[in-house]
């Protein structure tokens, strides 16, 4: 028996709940050399900027207990190159294709939308909310509601109605709840989480940070019960709401975790540094659980854990019924 | 490709660990200057990055065979360096542009810098079968710490050994042999695996000589896969422009004139997208 | 060579710089089968509240990649019986005691001080922040400068001058420096970070969450990049304000990376579940690391990695110095 | 204490591991009931808490040795299992409270459930050293489950053994075949080490023949040494007051009419400082 995977973000279906997370998967080329992008739900694309940006000085990165620190910066060609070059080559396969934009003001991130409203191939447009807002001292716009909703917006209002929007969420905030319905309230369609949280090493030989941006963002299975909880939290305050899932999924339980805290779909980050082919043995591995536990159907699956103490799943409430003579 | 390879055997070849591994995919489309990442640690370990070693060897037994050497530095090499035979490794590889070869015999100078000397061997082997001339110039901190000179002797027209301690060969660094050597070879290339510093210094000697220089890189690397944007170092292109590059799919291997090795570990400001470039607003 | 490991909160000297965290110590009795608590910096105590406290159900913990979820709830005995029984038995051994204490309204906090302040044996206050504030929807006082320092002008008005307060913060704030400039201007005396950022573990077999609570507490190593950046954070803000950095140490090069991040003094807890000899093992770690550097004393190592690229350490500074002729 | 101890042996019982460690400090404090908890994964480990396991067995040989008995349930030990002879292991014990012993001979009926049937033996033996009648009975889900029956055979008057696919001795659970083993033995005392459940079951049976249960309980545990209060369980103290207390140090052996195994997992409305009871105005 075959579990069906298929999922929906808004109204586009996918084929399967996991999707390469923003700026872990580049735009896809790299990745298609181990193996074919179709089997993807979807592939995220690193967060595109308007100008080309050369990043961070290196080190760039830094390895913790489970888990690595980054501080890339950003680094792309910008949206010229990208819609010239990257999102056609995706676009001509025909693969799913989620485009992440940064910007450091309302009007990059509107600018970026203009730019990709009517360029073919871009199933859904993430916002990447973590970027220090250039006009509020550098505050991180997913840090704050209102001006994370007023990005939202605008983008919302560019894109075409049917590509849906969707909002990527930082943990680093006091109430990620607020947030997330600030966001929705002002039209995203989805929402994406968890960002990474702002981490920091220092290197006990050299008596410095150990990288060169001093901090960066904490990525990898050290994560996970930050995104989970994240997870949970949006899901149970704002339940019609796609979400998806991201933060040191390795394996098929990670993910199975955020799909039982309400994630429909999932994104896999780090670990493609570790498994070039780490989407597919998490698809692979997540299907064998919900096989293993009688589902017929991953959305059967999507934020079950909320269910009250008591209450048998409603997968198996069926499975007895058809059983009862 | 991912494979994961069983461990034939474990030495220690001076200061350094050698490790052969059953991993026939990665040894057939090897060549020299290829690398592969190693995963660490084991099941549920803490570690969660790949470790990147050079191929030092490839052989044709039990369906191919792949040797790395590595000194131990931190805990995935003390890891590695605990493997014993009959240990599974997780390898991904072979990854990087390998060493461009000449097209027509021509005269080699070959420089290599503690355990960066074993990427040379192969490519030694790959250059002489074309019928050109092989020199070493092979260092280290102190003799123990100089990988290959046997094996070089044997090999090569000539082998200049140098430790900085002067326990072997010349008393100083291979650069400051370099010259001598360059000179006295009438070489065409050079070829070069070293710390980034003396990789530097390789290439001034080369491009003083006039002759090209190929440095194969070390920096620090997530993914190994072109996907992380971690291992990046300024790099002039064919339009002169200074670009960061992923030394993991862009090298390891560069023209050292190319690399703007006294700018690593900064972007300079003249690189394509840096700072003050028009992009200033994003982070 | 012996490096002096010395430390002071605020005013008060301590052995060297290493405590116990808040809740991992217990009241001391525990640990000290295994080894004499006089060899601690100082003993932190569980928070104590007003009432006994039976605490959360159980399941309590779950294990995370290189980390736990806790949601034991402050369950203690309430501080009657704290100051009848459990600090007499410390301060009658003349062990270096921070009190820690949790409440759930600004009055709570205050009448607790007030049972402390003329109590024999009080080192240092210590005010667990990461309590819901009852007053205010339940949201955590650790979340809202302005909650958080109301606590802590009230608590620091009724303490002894010569008992400082120290206000222990939580991770989980868009701006960790707001939140401990706010605190140190009602008056905080030092500062402890981080308390738990909130996690959640799914049970993959039960589809529910493994901790009865639903969310807890994450701890140990996930979480030391967190803990380092946020004692960075506030120490580059805040550079007179004493710090006990607190969050995943396991080993004294994981408090290197505190201290030089900015920390005079370190805390250990989950630590102590996996070696309750851990308090020991890493003041002695840390003291070989600090002498393999050539360092005198360890406050020539708190904030050290702040220094600006290119300037020598200034402990290496005195050493070239001296042996100038 | 804490000790850095060898595996001697590594075997398997049925169903089970067992692990026989040099850990002479720990064996020479040892008395029936206590357990120890185990560092698992090795160095670099993803899995920072300790096992929780029971000791099964202490031998004198190499100044002291411990043996555990355990299943296979998650990552921990799974890790275990693999250990092999000369591997080292890490421990800290002997750690809670071990069974209380009657001051004279006594009829004494044990019950062991799964694993939970290793602690009993050593129990046992000192039990019959100090003169009492010791009757076993003993389950599990099927024959390979049953841990000891022969050893109980050997050592005590009679031994009754319960599987629950009826694959050895009688069909069903050991609370069934409870009730006649103590009337029949005409017990004293009931010693049972099962999950929470059957102790529930066992302690009820003793009830009706109103004797005492001492039962060893088994709570997820963070550190086993009594400062994390994680795995604590309503019990009835001495002033009839219900507390939590910490299965680790108060226990894991407790009087069985004492815990409150109905309301395990939750917190009792009438336990001291339960909710509602003046201080839900902290969390
Ligand atoms: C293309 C390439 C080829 C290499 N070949 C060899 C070789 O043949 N023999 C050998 O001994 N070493 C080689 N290195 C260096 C080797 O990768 C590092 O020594 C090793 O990763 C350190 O791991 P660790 O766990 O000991 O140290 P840690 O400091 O614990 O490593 C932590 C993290 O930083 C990364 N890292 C740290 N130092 C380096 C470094 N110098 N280069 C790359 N990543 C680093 C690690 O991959 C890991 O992700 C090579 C590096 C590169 C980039
Ligand atoms: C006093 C005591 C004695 C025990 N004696 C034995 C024994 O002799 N043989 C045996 O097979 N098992 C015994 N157990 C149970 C054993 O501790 C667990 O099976 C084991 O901890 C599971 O670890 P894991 O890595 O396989 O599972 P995981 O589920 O990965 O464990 C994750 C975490 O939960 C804790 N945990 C999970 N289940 C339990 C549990 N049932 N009890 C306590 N902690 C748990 C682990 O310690 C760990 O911290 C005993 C438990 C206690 C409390
Ligand atoms: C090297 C690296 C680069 C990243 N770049 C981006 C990015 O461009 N845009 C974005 O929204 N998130 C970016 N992220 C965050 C990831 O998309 C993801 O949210 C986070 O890493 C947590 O997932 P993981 O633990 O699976 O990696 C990046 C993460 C890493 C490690
Ligand atoms: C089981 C447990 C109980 C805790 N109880 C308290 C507490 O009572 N008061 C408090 O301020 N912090 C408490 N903490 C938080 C710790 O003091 C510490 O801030 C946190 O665990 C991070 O440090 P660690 O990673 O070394 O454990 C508790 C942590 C754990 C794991
Ligand atoms: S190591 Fe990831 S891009 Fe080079
Ligand atoms: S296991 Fe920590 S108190 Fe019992």
């Amino acid at each position: 028996m075959s579990v069906d995977m298929r999922t929906f973000l808004a109204h586009v279906e996918l084929a399967n709940p996991i999707t390469t997370a923003a700026g872990c998967a580049s735009s896809g080329q790299e990745l298609s050399q181990f193996f074919d992008l179709h089997r993807l739900g979807a592939l995220t694309t690193r967060s595109i900027t308007m100008a080309p940006r050369a990043g961070r000085p290196t080190p760039r990165m830094a390895e913790t207990p489970s888990g690595m620190l980054n501080a890339v910066g950003l680094q792309g060609p910008g949206i010229e190159a990208f819609l010239e070059r990257e999102l056609p080559w995706l676009a001509q396969r025909g693969i799913k294709t989620i485009v992440s934009i940064g910007g450091g003001t309302v009007a990059e991130y509107s600018e970026l939308a203009r730019r990709l409203a009517d360029a073919p191939g871009v199933t859904a447009l993430e916002v990447n909310l973590s970027c220090p807002n250039m006009e509020d001292r550098g505050r991180v716009f997913a840090r704050e509601g209102s001006a994370a909703a007023e990005v939202i917006a605008s983008v919302r209002s560019i894109m075409r109605y049917d590509v849906p929007v969707v909002a990527k969420l930082a943990p680093d905030v006091a109430d990620i709840v607020a947030v997330a319905r600030a966001c929705v309230d002002a039209g995203a369609d989805a929402l994406s989480m968890i960002n990474n949280p702002l981490g920091m090493a220092i290197d006990t030989e050299a008596l410095r940070p150990s990288l060169a941006a001093v901090t960066g963002g904490l990525s990898g299975p050290a994560i996970l019960p930050l995104a989970v909880r994240c997870v949970w939290q949006v899901h149970a305050a704002l339940p019609g709401v796609p979400l998806i899932g991201v933060g040191g999924v390795m394996s098929g339980q990670d993910a199975f975790q955020l799909v039982l805290a309400g994630a429909c779909a999932v994104g896999v980050g780090t670990a493609l540094f570790h498994d070039p082919y780490a989407c597919l043995r998490i698809e692979r591995e997540l299907e064998d659980l919900l096989r293993a536990r009688g589902f017929q159907r991953l959305a059967d699956a999507v934020g079950l854990a909320h269910r009250p103490p008591g209450s048998a799943p409603r997968h198996l409430l069926v499975d007895t019924e058809e059983s009862t003579p | 490709m991912q494979v994961t390879g069983t461990v034939l055997t474990t030495r220690r070849v001076d200061a350094y660990h050698a490790l052969t591994v059953v991993a026939p995919g990665i040894a057939e489309r090897y060549r020299p200057g290829h690398f592969v990442s190693v995963a660490v640690g084991g099941p549920h370990t803490s570690m969660v990055t790949r470790r990147a070693l050079s191929i030092h060897d490839v052989k044709a037994d039990y369906g191919g065979t792949v040797e790395l050497v590595f000194t131990t530095r931190g805990p995935g090499t003390a890891w590695l360096a605990e493997r014993r035979a009959r240990d599974t490794l997780d390898l991904v590889g072979p990854l990087g542009r390998p060493f461009p070869l000449p097209r027509d015999p021509a005269h080699c100078v070959l420089v290599g810098s503690e355990y960066g000397s074993a990427v040379l061997f192969p490519l030694a082997d790959a250059l002489l079968a074309r019928g050109c001339r092989v020199d070493f110039v092979l260092g280290g901190a102190g003799a123990e710490r100089v990988f290959g000179a046997m094996r070089a002797r044997r090999m090569a027209t000539t082998t200049t050994l140098t430790t900085e301690d002067g326990s072997l060969g010349l008393r100083g660094k291979v650069t400051d042999a370099l010259p001598s050597v360059i000179a006295d070879t009438r070489a065409d290339v050079v070829y070069a695996c070293a710390p980034m510093e003396t990789l530097r210094s390789v290439t001034a000697v080369a491009m003083e000589f006039d002759i090209p220089v190929q440095a194969a890189v070390e920096e620090s690397m997530a993914c190994g896969i072109g996907v992380c944007m971690t291992c990046v170092l300024p790099v002039i292109g064919d339009d002169g422009a200074t670009r960061m590059v992923r030394a993991c799919v862009e090298g390891p291997v560069f023209r050292g004139e190319r690399v703007r090795f006294e700018d690593v570990g900064t972007i300079p400001f003249d690189a394509l997208g840096a700072p003050g470039g028009g992009a200033r607003h994003v982070s």
